[in-house]
Parts: structure tokens; sequence; C-alpha cells
């Protein structure tokens, strides 16, 4: 009896459940939602925007870059523009910075965003450095003073010295919160944000529950700007990019960014299309790696300048996009600030073309010699073996291109992968040849340039805590020149500053920039319309790109045929036992 | 149950082994027939065949006739409707012929329950009623195996056996396993059990004294053949065979200490590859050199006692 | 004598070889592991090109010059997988010797003497035994650093425990076997009944487990170079794998390239089970390697 | 059984752990063993046989009590006297098949004394030794470079009994020789032991639950139950009146003759209770109490202690006094 | 009740010394490399010095190491939840957060597949093992040892090949869809769960049901040679109870204690699968956690895992000690 009663309460679960789920396709099917996949290596635990734990940088910043907007913004080709405020003044010794907001600001519960809301957030960095630290740079302890003025429109930053980059890093990299609701939340640092947070972005977050794997986006009727088209956006996050191009293929997700060695795979398929930043990076959402071949410019040989400048030469920069980035990049320049900011990059740089055979000259020339094995040997005979750490994965396949580059020009390059640990005290204490790095730099000359803003260096040996001093390599003219820059606040100036530094940089070859990666992001038209990058820009959490899609789509509804098979054998089996044993039981 | 020319062959790499080899037997209603013989003679293997248990790559040949069926030519399911209704078996280890995980009790109640109508709930009670009839306390059919001592054991496989109340039970060494005491209480039980004339038993063992004590008629086996068969006091007292008298002088009892027991010289041959000629030959202080090649026939003694050697005698001793 | 001595006991018990070379599975297994092994051996001759060369345009399909096609950054496949065979192998076997080296000695120490000593390493079994291996393995290699050395160092510290167990629990049977008492009788110091007595009781076991431990290990070691614990610079068959998925091998239809060092783990694999199953059935069947 | 003992068990306890509570196999056992003393020690299974037989040997040392070789404990005494002893004593195991390295061939195993015992042969003298010591045991030199799976049971017991003769012993201990053998090979072992016995001026001690195999091969027998000896006296004596109700019973269920089996019919049990369990391992009284017909008030609450005679002595309270005599 | 109190007590006080040399190791093999972990999260971080100095004091990493590591047993054992740490790469987010997160799905995932290929292994080696010697037999036997073979990651590539992508039979990654619901437990988003786990799940059944079957498969090969199977048969028993109520009742104690055994490795097994599938549990984290050189939470996973599997192995002695009548623990 009781196995039949099991069995009848299965069956009808298996219809409830089944009728639920057509209920659920019609729903999905009329919803006008674009999928969007984003790739965060562990759960999203928090939608905090001053602290990312829980995600990293990157989905940190695409995620609540829809939700929430900074002062300022940056239009495609990297000029700054006005967002929420609409025009800014800056004094002549760059110390006091004014921002006038746009009118009837709301928040998306329909409150008004104000000039309190910027003081109350700028003031909580001051007080707590740690809200401050994402992204790298820390505005707090520039700012003696913020205030709001008596109409609430406009703020006012009065800092303790000059420093001209406090108008991208302020306006830029931080965002705005309500005050009206953070002002009561006891510890901002461990706000999960969860529910239905308040922002002013074109979209905003609903029902958002810590640790699920999709977060849904609905249009933000106070939004100031045009309202979207798209009826919401809804985001699935994915452990890695391995699985992108089939999620796409399959029509599983509209909008994601695929690996590069994925790309071919996409472009075969009529519907998709691709929209991908040459090496532009917008501030404040997204970086674009790059590469950097570090030297330990304290240890012969790489003390030497030529020596520098000869593997400078030996490295194919142009093969190593090809190979190492399937050709989706940039080759980077020795100026050391990426293409986008081609506005502050002179044009007389020296340049370093892959030329082996002058590299291998250059060397013959401070004395190195040819050994038997084809290689190069010290001045003194022994054999010259650098070694090129990294912590394998992907950067492995740049360093082989690398490692054969090298082996071309006569230098018996090998690659040697560490942990990160023995990587970070390698350079901690300078005991490495050459290092290869991958880093994201937000594109204002200043953070590009000040990693080499240092007057002081450690010895080999001794540990250097600060990762800036990890080259170890010090120009007094270059320090000079970056401080003498952001105390500046004309352009002009700033470009004759910023070109020295590049210049000593180009010719020095502290370290070498290898490439700029771009960042791609397919799509399929069949969802999405009307996207051109080069006006609209090239990075989907950009609210004017945003609001100009249009056709918004819908996920494909999941066909759950083979799960209905699946469940149907199950019962089917259960039902067929259940009737045996009862039969049997009966029989005797 | 008529047996006639069975034999048992196993393929090996090294030859057929030939375990039983051309026997002819009818076991009479109500009787108890010994089978005896040194170790690896095919006692074991007769028996298993009665029950068709030989599973290939073993040959079984010949004709088991058994209440006017051919028991070779059953059916699978004929088979398992035939085995324990109509032929049931006792185990040589009682020790191991129980499933050590599920209680006794139950174990009786299934062959019970597949074999007829019964309800569990019945099969149970029947198996409290043979638990009793087996002298065992009633709380033992809800004991496991291992909860029980090897006379205990032995009796569950007792109760197990006389279930159904088959036509034939062959016992298989049932005490071999067991002290002295447990060995006498089996088998006055057997006895017992038997004795309401009912049923018929093929009782194996190598234990003369113990076959002595149970049957009414012994055969004795040596090699795979019957060599002698006859009353239990015929062959027992006045062995015809010089296999069956040196089997009977090389058993000890109490009274041997008085006197030298004589073993018998050499030791039987692995059955591979067999010459038809007396299986005894190499080892009998008698044999002429008609033994050597060809098979001894078949002589008649009083009582239906037979032998198979060119040199019976007649009266006991030498 | 002694010639008479030599002819029993060629045609007696010595026919562990001859019976496993009448057994057609371990015909077969051994044939295959023996053409792996020769590949593995003749490595740098058989691959056309070095491993890590770039060789030709990233992503070729498989041809006749490239018979599984090239990598992203146009290096050989084919040649990947020759040394791949060379090093997977290499590992196999290194792993499986330290793993048979080290589980029984300490399974016979343990069985053989017993009491505190058994105690003592019964623990540390047991300790290694419930912790997750592979899990664990990840963890120290992930502390280690990538590289040849401590991929077999956790292939061996995780993989003796279930060897040791096992030959423990069979030298506890033979322990207490009369022919071990017998030679107790007869004066054999401890050295002959260990060397004697249980040593060449326990040795089919040790075979038919020392030869599963290949697998072992080079499905470890697979499972290590899949998470990118294994050193990049040297290629196993986990290495071709992990940059088969990494470098998404199947975008650029590189089936070949998933399916060719699957295949050769699976061929190992199988060979391996096949003598072991053998050697499990020729000798006793009671101790199953092969179930474990 | 007269001045100086060559092997000595002084009471000797052993026990064991089993299912939750200790059992003393052997139970503060005693046994004098003289130099060409035949034995027998007669116990169902459970009786603590095979541990009494460790015990001699030396393989199980004692919880409680001491092994004396000599005069000297084997198990106190250094290396030396353990090789003398060794040398002197030695066993027959039960399982001739489980007594054999089944890697070694005969001649590795009849060996093996000459090896560690004896010593310094070369290999040449060994073979020949071994061929002598096969003569003894009635088997051909061609067993020699047998396997065990190659021999039959008896045979491989001959072997047995080859290699424990090899150290040339004053004594051998054999635990169930014939338990695992067909009656004409177990006639066979028995009448070899005799003879080596009398041949060889060297005593045996056979350890069995046959009564009739003990009746048939000694001249002075113990009686065991439950780790505890209850009856040693000459055999003879035992057989014709036990003193012991169980060795009563023990006889009284071996066969005499075999043709007495058929002519009397069932005796029926001369047990209390039938099947019923009874706990052999008791923790106070008599153990055997239980199934004793004969059992008084005393026997519940203390162990009767081994008493008697030079002739015997027995350990009950109410012991049969020559009610049953059975005359030769 | 068979177990008796005293075999709970030694079982138990085995456990936890079990779990207490996990717990050292996880402590000491990190130690042995002599990088400061705080320097790694500055580097990840990309704090100032002054942050890391602030840090370190935070960390107790200035104190000696045995005050290191009674904090670090404070931290793990007397806290609730377990301070685990935080993560490198998403500091401040704490190890435990993470790992909350994560390892339901792991436990759905192991679990689920545990027990599918436990009772396919079983029933399949069942048959198998009773038709010993048959084509069935070595039909099941050979393409079992051929599966078991083979390393799961590479089964569930060329599953996610063949069925997600080829076919498109069940989706490519993931542990549920977009749906216009959040995640609760309704039935259609179990629905959506059950879809999603299903080639996981069935990458992970071939991969260890071939273990149950071949060790079921022996157990009955062996079973069937024993004296009361033997005995079963010429009962004249139906069948299935043969195979039932003897075979399967006896030769299934051993498949419990390997499950046991073979949870660690499963669970190793998944953790790859989840990284084919980009699963969101443990295995997908640790993918990460290692790419990302995140120590805390490869550490953080060692524990729960190692947590998980010891107690696993404990309840499944005590319920083998349960199930096998002839066992009795002393």
């Amino acid at each position: 009896m009781k196995a039949k009663l099991l069995a009848a309460a299965l069956v009808a679960l298996f219809i409830v459940s089944g009728l639920t789920v057509a209920v659920g396709n019609t729903r999905a099917a009329t919803a006008q939602t674009l999928t969007v996949g984003i790739v965060n290596p562990g759960p999203i635990e928090t939608l905090n925007p001053f602290y990312p734990g829980g995600q990293s940088a990157t989905a940190n910043s695409q995620l609540l870059g829809v939700m929430y907007l900074s002062l300022l913004s940056q239009d495609p080709n990297g000029t700054v523009v006005p967002q929420l405020a609409q025009s800014w003044t800056v004094n002549s010794n760059a110390s006091v910075f004014t921002f006038t907001l746009r009118q009837n600001l709301k928040w998306s519960d329909g409150q008004p965003l104000t000039a309190n809301d910027v003081v109350f957030t700028f003031n909580a960095f001051i007080h707590n450095a740690l809200l401050d630290s994402f992204n790298g740079f820390i505005v707090g302890p520039l700012i003696k003073n913020v205030s709001a003025s008596v109409n609430n429109t406009e703020v006012q930053f009065t800092l303790y010295h000059s420093f001209s980059p406090f108008l991208e890093y302020a306006g830029l990299g931080k965002v705005i919160v309500p005050a009206h609701i953070w002002s009561h939340v006891s510890n901002m640092t461990n706000f999960s944000n969860a529910g239905n947070p308040v922002g002013d972005g074109p979209f905003v977050v609903t029902n958002w529950v810590p640790g699920s794997s999709v977060i849904n986006y609905k249009p933000n009727p106070y939004y100031y700007g045009p309202a979207p088209k798209i009826g919401g956006i809804a985001v699935q996050i994915l452990s890695s990019t391995s699985n992108i191009a089939s999620l796409l293929q399959t029509g599983s997700l509209a909008l994601a960014q695929p690996a590069t060695n994925q790309i071919s795979a996409l472009t075969g398929v009529s519907h998709m299309h691709l929209a991908f930043s040459p090496g532009n990076a917008i501030f404040g959402t997204y970086f674009d790696p790059a590469g950097l071949l570090m030297f330990d410019d304290m240890l012969y040989p790489y003390n030497i300048t030529q020596v520098r400048q000869a593997i400078a030469y030996a490295i194919n920069r142009t093969q190593i996009v090809q190979l190492g980035l399937n050709g989706y990049g940039t080759p980077g320049s020795q100026g050391q600030l990426p293409n986008s900011l081609t506005q502050w990059i002179p044009n007389n740089l020296p340049n370093y073309t892959f030329d082996p055979a002058h590299a291998r000259q250059m060397l013959l020339g401070l004395g190195f010699k040819n050994g038997t094995n084809g290689f190069l040997t010290f001045p003194n005979g022994t054999a010259w073996t650098p070694k090129i750490l990294d912590t394998g994965g992907a950067n492995s396949n740049v360093v082989s291109v690398m490692v054969q580059n090298l082996q071309s020009a006569g230098i018996d390059a090998s690659e040697s992968v560490v942990t990160i640990g023995s990587l970070v005290s390698a350079l901690e204490y300078g005991t490495f040849d050459m290092v290869l790095l991958t880093t994201s730099r937000p594109p204002i000359p200043d953070f590009v340039l000040g990693v080499f803003a240092l007057n002081t260096t450690t010895p080999i040996g001794q540990q250097e805590l600060n990762y800036h001093g990890w080259t170890r390599w010090t120009n007094s003219t270059l320090w000079n020149d970056l401080q003498q820059a952001r105390q500046v606040g004309t352009f002009s100036a700033q470009y004759q500053l910023y070109a020295d530094a590049q210049n000593i940089l180009a010719t020095q070859v502290p370290l070498i920039t290898l490439y700029y990666g771009n960042s791609i992001w397919a799509y399929s038209n069949a969802s999405i319309q009307g996207w051109s990058p080069a006006t609209q820009g090239y990075q989907f959490p950009q609210a004017t790109l945003l609001t100009s899609l249009s056709g918004g789509a819908t996920s494909a509804a999941p066909d759950y045929t083979y799960v209905y098979i699946g469940v149907g054998i199950v019962v089917a089996a259960v039902v067929a036992v259940a009737a045996v044993a009862l039969m049997r039981r009966r029989q005797r | 149950m008529e047996i006639s020319n069975l034999s048992v062959k196993f393929p090996s790499l090294k030859g057929e082994v030939t375990a039983v080899d051309g026997i002819s037997l009818s076991i009479d209603q109500g009787k108890v027939l010994g089978l005896a013989g040194e170790s690896g003679c095919g006692k074991t293997t007769t028996g298993l065949t009665l029950l068709r248990m030989i599973r290939p790559p073993g040959v079984v040949e010949g004709d088991i006739e058994f209440a006017g069926r051919n028991l070779l030519s059953l059916s699978d399911e004929e088979l398992r409707r035939f085995r324990w209704k109509e032929v049931s078996m006792i185990f040589q280890g009682a020790m191991n012929s129980l499933n050590p995980v599920k209680m006794v009790g139950s174990q009786i109640a299934d062959s019970i329950m597949d074999h007829t109508k019964k309800t569990r709930l019945e099969a149970l009670k029947m198996s409290a009623e043979l638990i009793r009839r087996v002298r065992l306390p009633p709380d033992s059919i809800h004991k496991y195996p291992h909860q029980l001592s090897g006379g205990q054991k032995q009796r569950i496989v007792i109760a197990m056996a006389i279930a159904l109340q088959p036509k034939l039970i062959i016992a298989d060494e049932p005490t071999t396993a067991l002290d002295v005491v447990s060995q006498e209480r089996i088998l006055d039980l057997l006895k017992d059990i038997v004795s309401g004339g009912s049923s018929t038993v093929l009782f194996i063992s190598h234990d003369l004294s113990v076959l002595a004590k149970m049957c009414d008629t012994i055969a004795i086996m040596y090699l795979g053949k019957i060599v002698e068969m006859g009353s239990t006091r015929d062959v027992l007292a006045s062995p015809a065979h010089p296999y069956t008298s040196a089997l009977i002088d090389s058993n000890i009892t109490i009274e041997s200490m008085n006197s030298t027991v004589e073993s018998i010289k050499g030791y039987p041959p692995v059955p591979i590859n067999l010459p038809t000629n007396c299986r005894f030959s190499d080892r009998c202080p008698f044999a002429t050199q008609e033994c050597f090649d060809s098979e001894p026939p078949q002589v008649d003694l009083k009582n239906g006692h037979v032998a198979f050697c060119y040199h019976p005698r007649k009266e006991n001793g030498r | 004598m002694n010639v008479k001595r030599l002819m029993v006991s060629a045609s007696g018990e010595d026919t562990f070889l001859k019976k496993l070379l009448s057994n057609k599975a371990a015909i077969a297994g051994l044939v295959i592991l023996l053409s792996l092994v020769v590949i593995a051996l003749l490595a740098s001759f058989l691959s056309p090109y070095a491993p890590t060369a770039l060789v030709a345009e990233p992503y070729l399909p498989p041809s006749y010059s490239h018979p599984f096609g090239t990598d992203g950054l146009g290096r050989d496949i084919f040649s990947q997988m020759i040394h791949g065979t060379a090093l997977s192998l290499e590992i196999g076997f290194v792993s499986a010797a330290g793993i048979t080296i080290l589980g029984t000695t300490v399974g016979i120490i343990s069985g053989y003497f017993g009491s505190y000593v058994d105690e003592a390493l019964m623990r540390i079994v047991d300790v290694l035994l419930v912790i997750p291996s592979i899990a664990f393995m990840i963890f120290v290699a992930v502390i280690l650093g990538p590289g040849l050395e401590s991929v077999l160092i956790v292939i061996i510290v995780f993989g003796w425990p279930p060897m040791a167990r096992m030959i423990r629990s069979q030298t506890l049977t033979l322990r207490e076997r009369e022919f071990v008492e017998s030679a107790v009788v007869s004066g054999a110091p401890k050295w002959y009944i260990l060397g004697s007595m249980i040593f060449p009781n326990v040795i089919s076991l040790i075979i038919a487990n020392g030869i599963l431990a290949v697998i072992y290990g080079v499905i470890a070691d697979a499972s290590l170079a899949f998470l990118g614990l294994a050193s990049t610079k040297n290629y196993s068959w986990g290495t071709v794998l992990y940059n088969a998925q990494n470098e998404g091998a199947v975008f650029h239809g590189g089936i070949a390239w998933i399916l060719a060092p699957g295949i050769f783990i699976a061929l190992t694999g199988i060979a391996i089970t096949l003598i072991a199953r053998a050697i499990d059935d020729i000798t006793d069947p009671r101790y199953s390697a092969v179930g474990r | 059984m007269e001045d100086e003992a060559l092997l000595e068990l002084r009471n000797a306890t052993v026990t064991f752990e089993s299912r939750n509570r200790r059992i003393n196999a052997l139970d503060n056992v005693s046994i004098r063993i003289g130099r060409e003393d035949r034995l027998a020690v007669v116990g169902e299974s459970g009786a603590g046989k095979t541990t009494l037989v460790r015990c001699l040997i030396g393989l199980t040392r004692p919880s409680n009590g001491s092994v004396i070789f000599k005069g000297r404990d084997i198990h106190r005494s250094g290396r030396k006297t353990l090789k003398e002893f060794r040398m002197s004593v030695q066993i027959i195991f039960q399982d001739p098949y489980g007594a054999m390295n089944p890697k070694h061939n005969m001649l590795q195993y009849i060996t093996m004394p000459l090896k560690f015992l004896t010593g310094d042969m070369t290999r040449m003298e060994m073979e020949t030794r071994a061929e002598e010591l096969l003569g003894y045991v009635g088997l051909k030199e061609d067993v020699l470079w047998k396997y065990p799976h190659q021999l039959s049971g008896g045979q491989k017991q001959r072997v047995a009994i080859g290699r424990a003769l090899a150290s040339d012993p004053e004594f051998i201990i054999a635990d169930e020789p014939t338990s695992m053998l067909d009656a004409s090979a177990a006639a066979g072992i028995l009448n070899l032991l005799k003879k080596l016995a009398d041949t060889r001026k060297m005593g045996y001690a056979i350890v069995t639950h046959n009564m009739g195999v003990a009746a048939y091969s000694s001249r002075d027998i113990y009686v065991m139950y439950s780790g505890k000896v209850i009856e040693q006296t000459e055999t003879a004596a035992l057989v014709s009146s036990p003193r012991h109700p169980y060795s009563k019973v023990l006889l009284d269920h071996a066969p005499r003759t075999l043709s007495s089996v058929f002519a009397e019919n069932s005796k029926g049990v001369n047990l209390k209770g039938d099947s019923g369990e009874h706990d052999p391992w008791a923790e106070k009284g008599c153990r055997y109490m239980q199934l004793c017909t004969r059992a008084v008030e005393r026997c519940a609450s203390e162990f009767p202690p081994l008493a008697g005679n030079e002739s015997g002595r027995y350990a009950c309270f109410n012991p049969l006094e020559n009610e049953l005599k059975r005359g030769q | 009740m068979r177990i008796s109190g005293k075999y709970l007590i030694r079982r138990s006080i085995y456990a936890v010394l079990t779990f207490f040399i996990a717990l050292v190791m996880i402590f000491i093999i990190p130690r042995l490399v002599a990088v400061n972990p705080v320097d790694i999260l500055a580097a990840s971080q990309q704090f100032p010095p002054s942050v890391t100095k602030q840090l370190i004091i935070q960390f107790g990493l200035n104190q000696p190491v045995y005050v290191q590591f009674a904090l670090y047993l404070k931290n793990v054992l007397l806290t609730f939840p377990p301070n685990l740490g935080y993560s490198y790469e998403y500091y401040p987010t704490s190890t435990y957060q993470l790992i909350a997160t994560a390892l339901p799905w792991t436990l759905f995932l192991v679990g689920s597949s545990v027990a599918v290929s436990a009772l396919v292994g079983t029933f399949v080696g069942l048959y198998a093992g009773y038709r010993r010697g048959s084509m069935l037999d070595r039909t099941i036997t050979y393409s079992s040892m051929t599966l078991r073979a083979l390393p799961y990651f590479w089964v569930a590539i060329l599953f996610q090949i063949l069925f997600a992508v080829v076919f498109r039979i069940f989706p490519v990654a993931g542990a549920y869809s977009i749906l216009d619901t959040s995640p609760a437990f309704s039935p259609e988003w179990t629905l959506d769960v059950a879809y999603h786990s299903m080639l996981p799940m069935i990458t992970l059944v071939v991969s260890t049901a071939p273990v149950y079957a071949i060790i079921m498969r022996n157990n009955v090969a062996d079973l069937v040679r024993e004296d009361f199977m033997n005995v079963a048969e010429s009962k004249g028993l139906k069948k299935q109870r043969i195979l039932i109520s003897y075979a399967l009742r006896n030769g299934i104690l051993p498949v419990i204690s390997i499950i046991a055994v073979n949870f660690g490795y499963v669970v190793g097994g998944a953790l790859l699968v989840e990284i084919v599938f980009g699963y969101p549990g443990i295995g997908t984290l640790l993918f990460n956690a290692i790419l990302g050189h995140d120590y805390p939470v490869i550490e953080g996973i060692f524990y729960i895992l190692a947590i998980t599997v010891i107690l696993a192995n404990y309840f499944a002695d005590l319920i083998y000690s349960l199930v096998d009548p002839r066992i009795r623990y002393t």
C-alpha cells in the first residue's frame, strides 16, 4: 500500500512540475531580457561598489557599472565627459576641484540625488581608507575638505596639495552612493547590498541574493538619461571563459566576452558579431590587461642599459600578440602608455622593432661571446642562461614565444613556471632575471608612469614591500617630471613633462611592455541591434551603450524534454517495481 | 531413485578428471544408503549430481530416474521445482551452508515460500515448528548463523532439508566438522527423523563407524567406482573386496589400542586418464595380472551383497 | 641433481610467466603496454619536431605533416603526444615504483611485526586514506609549485596507503599460516621469514597492485596537469589535454587534439588492468587487486 | 614422569579477548613431559588443545606461568637455550598443506631446521641428509623436488614429520596430525610415529579430539575441557575406568570397535539438556557442570582442583568410582 | 544496537585524530614555503606598504609559529562560522563565505551521483557476477575496466562537446539558467537545477559506477563459489530471491565500505568535472583559486573537504557495522 502511495505521489509531482515549467517557459518568453554572461571565478557575494570582496575587479565594475554612476565618464575615445556632474572647474594650482551636478537627478527609489550624496560618499573615503582602496588608488588622504553648496548642486573638493590627476581619480574612479540608504549602514565595508539596492544607473538590480549565479536587472525609471529600449538584463555569472563560445553558439547567452582562442569559432556563425576595444581602456569600468617583462634592473647584466635594449630588440611583440593572444591585442609601446592615450604620446619615441641580428650585434659589442652551442656567453666565457619566471596558464604561451625570439637572437633563455609565492618573493628580494607580469592599468598617464615615480631603491637581497618598488630602478629626472605634472593643471604643461618621462623610459628600458590586450564582446544580432562601438562605447556596462541597445532579446527557453524523459524513466521504474512488489505480496 | 551408469567428468589442463565413473545405484524407499570411501573418491560428486548441481564444464553422463522422471532432462524451471521439493541435501560444512546475513528462520522460510503457495507468515510459522523438531530453542529462529554453535547450525541445516518433506535426503558428511558429542547428538537426531520411514536417505561419509550406525545398506567407492555394496552388516562384518577390508582394518577405534592398525600401502592416484582395469590393483596386496589388465566383474554374494573383484573373499580375515 | 631440480621447477612451480603468456587478455595488455613503452623510449626519434618548437601556423587541422594538427602557438601536437608518452609513462612507472616500494615495505613491516609498529603505521595509512587524495594532491602541488618532482612526490605520498593496507592484511594472514610457524620452530630468523616465507607469497599481489599503480600515477599526473599544476615545459598526456581544453581546441576543430591524450591514457589503463587481472586470475583469486 | 622432566608447563594461563569478554583458553594448566613419554591430550574443539600445543612449542607465551625446558624457562633464557629447545622439541602441525610454503619445494622445507638449527652444512650434505630423512618417513627421494600441491595429504604429513626429525629431536608434539587425513593415511602416520619413537628413543605427544587415536598411540593421557585439564592418568586406566564424568562421555561416544556400533543400538546421550546453549567459559564453578548429570552443590561455586595420586588425577567433586568396569 | 560504546568511542577518537592530523598538515604545508601570505595579498590587491604592515599584525603573522598555530586552531575550531581567513582575490570576503556558497552544489552533485552510480554499479555488477564467465559478464567487466581507466575530466569534455554543443540535449554549463525568477526552491527552479546537473552527474556516474560494478561483480563471483550460494540454488529458490536475498545482501557489504573509501576520490573527480562544466561548486572555486593563487581559499577548501570526507567515512563505518550482522566491534 505504501509503495502504491509513493508511486502515485511521484506521478503527481511529475505532472505538477511539468505544468509549472510550462508556465515558467511562457513567462520567460515574453520578457524582453538581454542575457549577458560575465566571468567571475567565484560566486558573487556582494554588490558593494566600494568593496569588491566576492568578485573580481572586472566583474565588480561590470555588474555595478550598470547601476551606479560616477561624477564623470569617458567617451569611447577616452575623453572625459560629464555624467552626474554636468560641468567642473579646477583652480590654477590644481588643489580645488568643483563639480556641478545635473538638475533633478533621482535615485531609483525616487529620492533626489544631491551634492549631499557626493559629500557623504567622499567623506566615507576620508574616514575609511579601505573603502577607498579598491582600484589601487586612494583619494581620501588627498582631500582636506569636501563640501556641498547651499543649493545642493555643487561639490567642492579642497586638497592638501596640488594634484591634477584628482579629476580622473575622483571623477571617473569613484561611484556615488545614496546617503539616505548608506548612512544607516553600520559597517559599510561588510554591506552586501542584497535585495533591491538603490542606484542611479540606467538599470537596477532586483531581488538579488548573495551567492546566486544569476543577477537580474530592470530599468531604472528615474534614470536621468534616455529610457532603455530593452526590458531588462539578466546576467549569468560564469566561472571561467571556457564555456562562453558554446553558450553563445547555443543561444544560452546573447552577449559575453569570449576568450581570444574561441573567437574563430564565433566568427563562423552568421548572427554572431564582435565588438572589441583596440587597447582602449575605460576608467572605472574595465581595465585592459597589459603584459610586462620586468628585469632585475640591479643585477648584472640587466643593470646595463644596452643589454635591456638588446633584449627589447630581440622580442617580437607582434608575434606575441599573434600567437599568445591569437591576434587580439596591440603590441606594447616602449613609452609605456597604451595607444588609447594617443594624445599624451610624443611621436619621436625610440622604437625597438624586432631585429634579432641587431640584438646579437649589440651584445657582441658589449663583450658577450659566441658560445659553442650557438648561444651567447658572458664576456668571461660563462654561460648566460636567463630564466623568465611566470606563473603558468595563458602567460606560458607568451613566454614560449619570447623564449623562441630570444633564442633566435642567441640568448639561451628558458621559461620557469613558479608559484605566485616564489614569484612575489623573487620580486621582493630581487632574485630573478626576468619576470612576466600581467597587470591592469587605468588609462591615466599619472597612474601608468607612477610605477616609476620613486626616488629611493632597496638593494638586492633586502625585502622591498612596496610592489611599485619591484623594478628597483630609479631616475630622479623622471621622478621630478611626475611630481611637477601633478601640480600643473594645463594639458600642454603636463604633456611636456609626460613626454620627457616617456622618453626616459623608452631609452632606459627599465621594463618592456609586451602587449595591451583587447576587451572583446561577442553578441548575437538576433538579440542586439544597433551597436556601433565607435559611438556607443566598447564596453557592456557603459550607460550610453545600455540605453541605445535595442531589440532586447529573450534567452532561449530551456528545453526540458530530456528531463521529462529521465524523470519518466525513473517514475516508470518505480511504478513497475512497486506494482511487482504489490502483486507478489498479494499472491502470497 | 535409479542411477544407472552415471559418470561425471571435469576437463582440466592435464586431462579429463573422472570424478564418478559409470556407477549404478538404486535407493529403496524408506531406507538409508551409505556411501563410503577415501576423500576424492567421488562420493560428494555423486551426491551433487542427484541434485543436478554439477556446473559446466563438468559433464554428467548416464541416467538418473527419479520417481519415473529422468532428472537429466528437466528444464530450468522444472529443475528448480524439483530441487528440495523432491530431493534435498544436508551439506558438508554447516558453517558455510547458511547465508551469514540472514536470520536462520527466514532462510528456512525462503525454501518453503518458493516451493509452496504459503505466505511469509505461514512459512515462518512452519520454520518455528521445524526448529522445534530439531530440538532447538524457539528463539533460534531470530538468530544469525554466527550466533549459533556448529551443532546448532547443523540442526538448522537439517531443519531446512526436511522442511518440504522431500522423498530423498542426501546427507553429505553432516557431522565431520563437529565434536564427538555434538556428532553423536546430530546422528541421533537424524536417526529419529529417518526412522519414520517416510524419507529415503543417501548418507555420505568417510567414517565407517558413522555409517555403521546410520545405514541399512552401504556402498564403498574407490576412485569413482563402486567396489562393493550390500547390507551394512554384510559389508562391514564380512567384506569381500580387499579395499573394503583394508578400509575396515585401518579404522582406528578404542579397541585398536592393543593391536596394530594396518594402513593401505601407497596413495590413491589422481583420477586423470585412468586405464580400464581394477582401480585398486596397484595398491592391492592380492592383485594378479588380470587385475592390472581388465575391469573386474560383478560378483554376487548372498543377500544382494555384490563386489567388483577378481579375488573376492567370502570370509573376513586373511 | 641440479639438472633434475631445474627440470622440475621448469615444469612445476615457476610457470608464472608461462601462464601469463598463455592468457589472451594478458597478451593483449602486454602488447599495448610494450608498444607504448617503445614509443616512449624512441620518443626523440619518432617525434618529427621538438614539442616546444613553434613549427607551423597555429591551430592547423590534422594533416600528413601534423597528424594531430598544431596548437595555439603552432607547435606539433603529434610530437607533444610522443614526448607526452615518455613523460606520462615515466611518471606512471616511477610513481608506481615509489608506491610499491613504500607500500610493500610498510605493509609487510606493519603486518609482520604488529603491535605498536602496526598501530602507528596504520594510523598514518588511515589518515592518508581518509583525506581526499586528489584534492590534497592538488593542495600540495599548489604549494610546491609546478614541476616533475612535486608531481611525483604528491602522487607517491598519497598513493601508497591502499597498497600498504592490502599488503598488510595479506601479511597478517600469512603470518598466522602454519608454514610461517613451521619456519619459526625450525629456528628461522626474522629476515628469512620475511624474505623467504612472506615476501614470495605476496609478490603476485605486489606485482598486480604495482602495475595498477602505474595507471593511478598517469591519471593523477593528468589530473594535476589538467589543473595547470604540472610544468608546461615538459609535455605529458595531461599537459596536452590541459592545453587542448585551455586553448579552446574544440573551437578550432581540434577533436584529435582532445581525443588523443584521453585515448592514450585509456589504452594504458586498459592494458594495465588486463595484465593485473590476468595476474590475479593466475595467482590467488581471493585477494583481488583489480577490485580495489 | 620421574626426576627431571624434559619439558614442563607450569601453571600456564593464556587469555584471549573475544566478544567483549576475556577467555582463558588455557587455565592454570601444568604438564610434565619426560624424555620418552608417549602422551595424548584429548578434548573437543575449544578445549584449548591447540593453545596448549603452541605454549609447549614456544609459539605462544603464556600470560601467566612458564614453559620450562630442561630446567630453563624458554621465554626467559637466551638465544642458545631457545635454539637447543627448538632442536630438541619439534612439532607436527594439523594441516600439512598449511604448514608448507606453497612457493618452496620439499627440499627447502625439510632442510629449514638444518639451515638454522644444526648449522654448518653444505648444500650437498643437506640434500643427502634430506634424502635420509625421507627414508625414515617412508618416502622416495624424488619427493624432494616436488611442491606441496603435487603431494597427497598423507605424503605431506610424512614430509612434515621428516622436517620435525631433521634436527634429531628428543620429543615431537603433534597437533591433530591425523584429523585432515583419511583413516588409512592416519593409521600410517600413527604407525610411523610409534615406529620412530621405538627406533630413535624419542618421545611424542599427540593432541587430538579422537579418543581412538589417543588410545591407539599413547601411554599417558590428559583430558581437557574448556582450557582445563580435568583428568590425567594412564591411557589404559582411563579407557577401563574413567573417573571424570566428561571423560566417560568422550569414551562412550567414541566407537569401541566397528562392529560394536551396529551391535548395540543408539546408546542415548548421557548428558543433561540436549541442545540448549551452555557457556563453557563460566567464571565460577565447574565449567562442565551445566552438562553434567552428576553435578553436586559444590560444583556451582568452585572449580574442583586436579587431585589424585600417582596413578591418576582428576578434577571432580563427584567422580565415577569404578562404577563402570570395562575389562579387557 | 550492535555498536558497542567502546567501538563508538574508539572510532570517534580515530576520526578526531585523523581530522587533527589533516588540520596540522593544512597549517604546516603552506608554511613550508617561506613567502609571507600578506605579501601575495598585497601584490594581488595592490595595497600600499602601510596597509600591508597593518594586515601582517592583524593576521598575527608577526607572532611565533606556535602562537600562529594556536590562533589557527582557535579560528577554525572555536569560531563559528569557522574563520578560514580572507580570500586574497576577493579580500575581504571571508573564505568561509565563498565555500559556504559553493559547497552545497558540490555535495548535491557528489551525493546524487554517488547514490546513482552505487545503485547502477551494484546492480550491473550483481548481474555480471551472478552470470560470471558469460558473454554479458565479459562485456560488462571489460567495458567497466575501460571506463574506469578514463580520466573524469576527459569524459566530461567529450560529453560536453557531444551532448551540449553538437546535439544540444543538455545545457553547456552552469547550475541553472537565466529565468525570470530569482533562485529559490520553486518547482521550476528545482527542475532547472536538475536539468543542469544531469550532464555532470552522468559524467560522474559513468566514471564511478564501473568501480562499484567491478567490486560487486568480483564479490558476487566469489560469493557464487561459497557453499551457501550453492545451497540456495540447490534449495530451488527463485532466481530473484537468490540474487537479492543472497547475492546482493552479502555482496553489497564491501561495496558500502568502498563507497566510503572512494568518497574522497569521487569528490576529487567531481572537482575536475565541475571545472569543465563551470558548475559553481567547490571544484570551480578551487580551480580559480589555484589560477589566482588564492591560498586561503585553497586551504579553506581542503579544511572543509577533510571534514566532509572524514565525517562521511566515519558514518559509513558506523552504518557498515549496523548493516553487517556478523560484525561486532569491540
